[in-house]
């Protein structure tokens, strides 16, 4: 029982650490304002272009440089788009994910070695490996969470830093006024185009490496939609952690170990049918939203969607 | 017109704008515009709704890009392109839309953006430094309150607070006290007068005379975007500055024929209410008012008169009590089933609730027409009357637009006001409500509304008035009472009304203490 | 329609596929078109083949029809879902031929092939059972359909020959292609104590699974030892090159003739792949023999007597089950854990 | 010198016209450049994707057979953004519009009248895509729970209830097993117009007429103009809010509904995997290329249509892999999003003060 219970704390941290790194990434655009919908197609760039970048040098760190400089591409473009050229956020997001998508299978038939065709599929390369922490990893249960590799090692460091940066810095400070209120954060002096930019593309960069930990760890190499539509359940993620960096652990959780847990219901002969518990994760999302938003409405407190998500800003607009 | 001032001849301004023109898509908001403001002085902006006031003063922040002209600070020309420039040499903005983020709290608000903030701002070391500053200037705000928990008096204190906090040496306040009792607008001059003291320069804008006499030592009246006067305060006179303003003379009284109510139109019996918080925002509050009558609430912004006039309009809901309209329970009904029965609103708030903005002038004028004939014949719209109707109004009300077509948004403020006054004019049956409807119009505008809630009591519809403005009160009401925290102090008749008794039931003195309070004050103020 | 009177060395035969998914996938479509690939290693310039991709059945109709105008003569499909439309399309094109994989519809110019993958499977299950320690194995499957479900009682038979002890555990996982679900499931397996991993998805991930946790696979659709490593004992594999080539041939001729092919372990178009070094010697002989046996007909996979999860005999000794029973099959076998819903 | 952008006071019918037709060329211009890059003749190309889709009557049909769920969609998808109700769920309610169409016809059709099961199973996908809407909608009206999460999840879950019905419990007794329901009775099909061009587009002809009529000349029309610009306002002027946005979800979801079952019943007949294609997500660029005016979402769905029909064409003529029509969609949005700025703004040059002072 505890070797089950420690195997779905350790495959839920696993499948969560992408997860985890693109709902932090999204969090940061969002909250200065911009909607960027384009997730799946920047996972899936991070993931094609980390991987050949890993096969043909071996070298991990360059591979996950090269995965956050598609993020900055992509949502550069998304930025361009949504900023400057004031265009519909949701319909660039979806634009970003067609040309993402796309382009992502068309290099992973491109960038492979002319042994395999030039295609990536199918090889495999240098990778994240597990690494066990000395005695943390010896605890019973929790020592789970100290047998991963290192970019999920990364996510527990990143996780109260996203928070901290967000909430407790001045910067964090500034970038939630510009998601709340443009006028007023321009009005102060803070530059709405600069700062929207910035964690535009600073988000796309973690986007993207979210990616990059599905086919350098996860699912080590590439296959194309290897993200699995998880571009989409980040979107959600967000919506579900209320755009706080420090609650995005539990949504990654949610879809990471639900997963787990309904195979493992399977396994031990559940009556429950196939279908019905694959539907769980989306059905229990939405509870808990639900729920969420009812408490939250009890409390009276107010909800975390930034006020101007999604609204272009031009100073001189009336 | 330039420098009519000798004395000052010798200083270098600490602001000089000079030919600043501004177009706007359809208008001219400033058109060859010079400014001075020299050290040390307060420059009053007079000028009519959309006179290009507030226009100017974006040039000078750095929130608009001027088209033509040049600014000069401190004597060394600047390149202004954005608030954070204008931040840098200095310059402080009240805003006539106050810019706070509702969901940060009143510290957060006041340093946001601050270039010199620690990276890790200790707010327990800011909220100190605010609260010395309350105290300093007599300021009270809870630096760790929500924005959105502030009614809009503490939220103009938070502006000023945020001035002061921030050290700007050039203020510029866009009609501060649009939204402040006669207390906090008397309080807002010693603030004034106290940072002058300091050796700062202000520019103050505002539509209403006696406070030019307060506040100001020059004034420089705009009219249509364009350099109408810049005078000494001392040697000019309101009608002086009336007619530069409106370019004719104006009346300052209104006639009024005497009040002889009918039947009670509005039965408000033991209204009681709650905040979001689940505090009381009414108190077991009554009042009556009658066919042809004005019944003027009066009191400081935030004690419940929202909550009243939403109430009543079925925007809110009454915890317990009842409103009887026209001898109809109506309480807790549905906005719809009281614009059925023929209630009217003038929403406090113009731009967020009184219009749709991104709909047309003639869109928004049938906004209460178009659930009958002859603008909707079984549902289906009849474009034909729509323009018909929109254009009567656009004559009686002398709405200024550049067609019946143009987005509601691209007017300015009193012809928004305008619009809203035609359209609920139009479809009142009844009861009248207005909160606030003179808010930060000039003085035409101003007049043209007053004018227009007199003639509805005349043909006898009953009117609830609410307002801050106490001489509107008195002009226009037949009766006024006084609000605090939900309850009713005291009422008056309008004629017998006296502004400082007023006052001080404003704050919370039974109409008693209020009379005492008055004549104490009236001795001490003739100290100063 | 097919111009008939051009000159046959000039304008190349041209030969077009549809395929469901996308010939990187290593898995199905890749088999397909490697087959397509020995055509056009086979005939050279004389023929010209094109192909497109995920194409989902509501595009059928409108794929076949572009072939159709742009002269092709012969259309390989590889997908059940695409066989109402192929039919439709049979009957307003009877100028070209239409082959369409997995379905049963025939007509004259429509014949239908398959493989008969549960002999193969049947041959992986006996290296899987015999190499097992646990005796437990597991099954990381797609959709709980009769071709998936003849796959794990043949597998479950072969490893049961060797092991009588021997259980196969599945788990659904709802989808053909989703690298980390599969993943999920086949580590499920793994915790629940599996040794081995066998699959039914369009992925290798249950493999790279299984050998990232030191244990053996089973590799389907393609030779997955290639892509993982020697912890995949052996795969079943398909191969529909000969058929390809047989049947482009015919339709250059004039030769083709309509027919329902459902190939075996002797055609080739179904097949083990390469052991591992790591399975022995009395193991590949086990095969081999196994083989030969299905090979020369005289027995088959499905012989009496097959008894389903409760033990109960639904095919009793000397008996065979017919190709039709065998189509419809929607029961798993003895030994299997899991359940079909 | 200075160049900005300046906010247009009336809407210049020359440049709606004239800045999407920029867009398309600068577009064409640039995946013009990448597929030079990708080493394919981009003219040719061009040539094949146009011909695809437009090429003869045959392939104009094909086109329109795909543009039919695209203008449903779309339709459905530009009412709910019209209150601001993201509503990106249109494939969900789109694929349970096709369940309960498949049900209808397959299981209920022995109780219904043969010339009443057509209408039956039309109205039967209409009235589950609006039962798939009004949960998030009955959620936001009443809670305030977030629509676009609860839209995107309900997606997942039709489509899981969808794949678990033609892969399990309404398989094909008579299919060998395969993945998919029996086939209709004819009575339930849905007749075709030419080639495979069903009924369908006539239904979304319609529709767009019908809708177009609400939104510009109707109560219901003005009040929906309302609550997407000022939701206060629009409580304050007495609107029912609540109910407005209910009804006009139910209404949106049952065109992605009807959507869902005029392709079953008049493509496929039979509910098989071929229903789930993402329509529902282009659905939200018809709808925003169209401005959310009815007509253009006519014209908006054909272009979509185009693409993805003339993107076969090329993998087919061209050899390139399914990815590039992808990659090309991405392109040509770009540009187009990028203009989108024009409509709304004119780009202005003006002198700063800084050459003006000597
Ligand atoms: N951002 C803007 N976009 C378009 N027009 C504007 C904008 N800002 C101001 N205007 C227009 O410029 C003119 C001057 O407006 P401004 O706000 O400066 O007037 P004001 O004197 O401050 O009036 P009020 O007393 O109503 O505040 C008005 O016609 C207004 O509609
Ligand atoms: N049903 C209606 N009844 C009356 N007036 C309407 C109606 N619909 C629109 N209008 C008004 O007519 C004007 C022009 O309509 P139109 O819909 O083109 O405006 P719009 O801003 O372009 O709206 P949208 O972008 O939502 O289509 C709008 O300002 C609107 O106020
Ligand atoms: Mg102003
Ligand atoms: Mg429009």
């Amino acid at each position: 029982m505890m070797l089950l219970v420690q195997s779905i704390i350790a495959i839920t941290i696993r499948a969560g650490t992408s997860l985890v790194y693109a709902t932090i990434g999204e969090i940061y655009t969002e909250r200065t304002g911009v909607l960027n919908l384009g997730l799946e197609g920047m996972m899936l760039m991070g993931a094609v272009t980390a991987f050949a970048v890993a096969y043909h040098t071996g070298s991990l760190v360059l591979s996950l440089l090269v995965a956050m400089s598609m993020g900055l591409v992509l949502s550069a473009i998304h930025a361009f788009l949504c900023i400057t050229m004031r265009a519909n956020q949701v319909v660039s997001g979806l634009s970003i994910t067609l040309f993402g998508t796309g382009m992502a299978s068309f290099l992973g038939q491109r960038l492979g070695p002319a042994e395999n065709s030039f295609y990536l599929v199918g090889l495999t390369s240098v990778r994240f490996n597990r690494i066990a922490v000395p005695f943390l990893s010896d605890i019973p249960i929790l020592g789970a969470l100290f047998n991963q590799d290192i970019m999920t090692y990364g996510m527990y460091i990143l996780i109260p830093l996203a928070w901290f940066y967000m909430f407790k810095t001045k910067h964090g400070l500034n970038l939630r006024s510009v998601g709340e209120s443009p006028h007023t954060a321009d009005a102060m002096g803070i530059s709405v185009t600069k700062t929207r930019y910035l964690f535009t593309i600073v988000g796309g960069m973690f986007v993207s490496l979210g990616g990059a930990h599905l086919s350098l760890s996860y699912t080590p190499g590439w296959t194309e939609n290897i993200t699995g539509g998880r571009g989409w359940i980040v979107i959600a993620l967000v919506i579900f952690s209320m755009w706080n960096p420090a609650r995005a652990i539990y949504g990654a959780l949610l879809f990471g170990g639900i997963n787990a847990i309904q195979f493992r219901l399977q396994i031990a002969g559940a009556a429950i049918p196939a279908p019905v518990l694959n539907m769980f994760p989306y059905l229990a999302t939405i509870a808990v939203l639900v729920l969420v938003t009812w408490l939250e409405s009890k409390g009276k407190k107010r909800l975390g969607a930034p006020a101007a998500l999604a609204v272009s800003y031009m100073r001189e607009d009336k | 017109m330039e420098d009519t001032m000798a004395l000052q001849n010798d200083l270098t301004p600490v602001v000089e704008m000079k030919g600043i023109t501004k177009h706007f898509p359809g208008v001219t908001a400033n058109n060859q515009v010079t400014l001075k403001l020299y050290p040390g002085e307060v420059l009053a902006l007079l000028g009519e709704n959309g006179a290009g006031k507030s226009s100017l003063m974006n040039v000078l922040v750095g929130l608009y890009r001027q088209d033509e002209g040049e600014i000069l600070v401190r004597g060394t020309p600047a390149e202004i392109h954005s608030p954070k420039d204008a931040v840098q040499l200095g310059l402080g903005m009240v805003h006539q839309n106050f810019k706070l983020v509702e969901t940060m709290t009143v510290a957060e608000n006041v340093v946001l953006g601050l270039k010199h903030l620690d990276f890790i701002p200790s707010f327990s070391e800011i909220c100190r430094r605010i609260n010395t500053i309350s105290r300093q200037y007599n300021l009270q705000v809870d630096p760790r309150a929500y924005i959105w928990q502030l009614g809009v008096g503490e939220q103009q204190r938070v502006e000023i607070l945020k001035l002061i906090y921030r050290g700007a040496d050039i203020l510029i306040l866009d009609e501060p006290t649009a939204v402040l009792t006669p207390q906090e607008s008397g309080e807002l001059s010693r603030i004034i007068a106290q940072m002058i003291d300091e050796g700062k320069s202000a520019i103050f804008i505002t539509h209403k005379m006696e406070e030019i006499k307060r506040f100001s030592q020059r004034v420089q009246v705009l009219r249509k975007g364009e350099t109408a006067a810049v005078l000494e305060t001392s040697k000019t006179t309101p009608s002086e500055l009336a007619r530069l303003m409106v370019g004719r003379e104006v009346l300052f009284r209104l006639e009024k024929k005497i009040c002889c109510p009918g039947e009670p139109v509005l039965e408000v019996k033991n209204l009681c209410a709650s905040n979001e918080a689940g505090r009381p925002s009414l108190q077991d509050l009554s009042f009556i008012i009658r066919a042809g009558e004005i019944l003027g609430i009066a009191g400081v912004a935030g004690n419940g008169q929202r909550k009243l006039t939403e109430v009543i309009t079925g925007l809110d809901r009454a915890d317990s009590g009842k409103v009887v309209i026209q001898g109809k329970d109506m309480t807790n009904r549905t906005p719809l089933d009281l614009i059925q029965s023929g209630v009217s609103h003038i929403p406090p708030d113009r731009i967020s609730m009184g219009i749709v903005g991104d709909m047309s002038v003639a869109s928004n004028l049938v906004m209460k027409e178009y659930r009958s004939e002859p603008v909707v014949k079984r549902g289906i719209f009849n474009y034909k009357e729509v323009a018909k109707s929109a254009k009567e109004k656009i004559d009686a009300y002398n709405i200024s637009t550049p067609s019946q077509n143009t987005e509601a948004k691209f007017l300015s403020g009193g012809n928004i006001q305008k619009i809203i006054l035609a359209r609920e004019i139009g479809a009142c049956r009844g009861l009248l409500i207005a909160s606030y409807p003179s808010r930060g119009l000039d003085v035409g505008a101003m007049e043209a509304v007053r004018l227009q809630l007199i003639d509805q009591r005349n043909i006898g519809n009953a009117v609830l008035l609410v307002s801050e403005d106490l001489e509107e009160l008195i002009t226009v009401a037949d009766r006024i009472a006084v609000i605090y925290e939900g309850r009713i102090m005291g009422e008056v008749p309008a004629e017998k009304a006296d502004i400082k008794i007023i006052g001080h039931m404003m704050a919370g003195a039974s109409l008693k203490g209020a009379a005492q309070a008055a004549a104490e004050a009236e001795l001490g103020e003739d100290g100063i | 329609g097919r111009q008939d009177t051009a000159p046959a060395e000039e304008e190349p035969f041209k030969v077009a596929f549809i395929y469901v998914g996308s010939p990187v996938d290593y898995g199905w479509t890749f088999e397909h078109d490697m087959a397509r690939k020995a055509v056009e290693a086979e005939f050279g310039d004389a023929v010209e083949t094109a192909y497109v991709e995920n194409v989902t059945v509501g595009d059928v109709s409108r794929i076949l029809n572009q072939f159709a105008q742009q002269g092709y003569q012969i259309v390989f499909g590889n997908s059940f879902g695409y066989m109402d439309y192929m039919a439709e399309a049979a009957e307003e094109y009877p100028d070209i031929y239409f082959e369409h994989c997995s379905g049963y519809q025939l007509g004259p110019n429509k014949a239908n092939y398959f493989g008969r993958m549960y002999q193969a499977r049947y041959l992986s299950g006996i290296a899987a059972g015999a190499m097992t320690e646990t005796d437990q194995i597991g099954y990381v499957a797609a959709f709980p359909i009769p071709e998936v479900i003849r796959g794990i009682n043949a597998f479950t038979l072969g490893a049961q020959k060797v092991n009588p002890n021997v259980q196969v555990r599945v788990v659904w996982t709802n989808t053909w292609f989703d690298p980390a679900r599969e993943r999920e499931a086949a580590e499920s397996l793994l915790d629940a104590g599996v040794d081995i991993i066998a699959q039914h998805q369009d992925t290798t991930e249950p493999q790279r699974a299984a050998q990232d946790r030191g244990a053996y696979s089973v590799g389907y659709h393609s030779d997955m030892r290639s892509f993982v490593g020697d912890s995949v004992l052996s795969s079943a594999v398909w191969d529909f090159s000969n058929y390809y080539i047989d049947r482009v041939r015919a339709a250059m001729d004039g030769t083709w003739e309509s027919g329902a092919y459902w190939g075996n372990l002797d055609d080739g178009v179904v097949g083990l792949a390469e052991f591992s070094p790591l399975v022995s010697q009395d193991v590949r002989d086990i095969v081999a023999q196994e083989k030969e046996k299905i090979i020369s007909g005289a027995w088959d996979v499905f012989h009496g007597p097959v008894r389903n999860q409760q033990g109960e005999v639904l095919v009793p000794a000397g008996t065979a089950m017919t190709d039709a029973e065998m189509l419809g099959m929607i029961f798993f076998v003895e030994g299997v854990v899991g359940r079909i819903d | 010198m200075r160049l900005y952008f300046e906010k247009r006071k009336t809407s210049s019918k020359i440049v709606l016209i004239c800045v999407p037709i920029i867009s398309l060329v600068i577009s064409l211009i640039l995946t013009g450049f990448l597929l030079l890059v990708f080493g394919v003749n981009p003219l040719a190309t061009f040539s094949a994707m146009f011909n695809g889709a437009f090429g003869s009557s045959q392939n104009f049909a094909e086109t329109l057979v795909k543009a039919v769920p695209l203008m449903l969609t779309g339709l459905g998808v530009s009412i709910a953004f019209r209150l601001r109700f993201w509503n990106i769920g249109a494939e969900g309610q789109l694929v349970l519009g096709g369940v309960a169409a498949t049900w209808v016809a397959l299981f209920a059709s022995p109780y219904i009248p043969a010339f009443l099961l057509l209408p039956s199973v039309l109205l039967a996908g209409a009235l589950a895509g609006a039962a798939w809407a009004g949960v998030p909608a009955l959620l936001k009206t009443r809670l305030q729970v977030d629509e676009t999460l609860t839209t995107l999840m309900l997606n997942y879950v039709a489509i899981l209830i969808a794949e678990g019905l033609f892969y399990g419990a309404w398989r094909d007794p008579g299919g060998m097993g395969f993945p998919g329901t029996a086939r209709f009775p004819q009575a339930a099909w849905l007749p075709r117009i030419y080639g495979r061009v069903h009924y369908g587009l006539v239904f979304a002809l319609i529709l767009a007429v019908v809708l177009w009529f609400f939104i510009y000349h109707t109560k219901w029309g003005f009040e929906l103009h309302m609550i997407g610009k000022n939701r206060t306002a629009a409580n304050y002027l007495g609107v029912n809010i609540k109910r407005t946005i209910l009804v006009s979800i139910l209404i949106s979801g049952a065109f992605s509904g009807l959507a869902g079952a005029s392709e079953v019943a008049g493509l496929a007949r039979r509910l098989q995997e071929g229903l789930i294609q993402g329509y529902g997500y282009t659905a939200i660029i018809v709808a925003w290329m169209a401005q959310l005016n009815p007509f253009a979402s006519i014209a908006a769905a054909i272009l979509m249509a185009a693409l993805l029909v003339g993107g076969d064409q090329v993998q087919m003529m061209m050899r390139l892999p399914s990815a590039v029509g992808l990659v090309m969609q991405g392109m040509i949005l770009f540009p187009l999003l990028a203009g989108s700025l024009f409509s709304e703004y004119r780009l202005r040059i003006s002198r700063t003060r800084g050459e003006e002072t000597p």
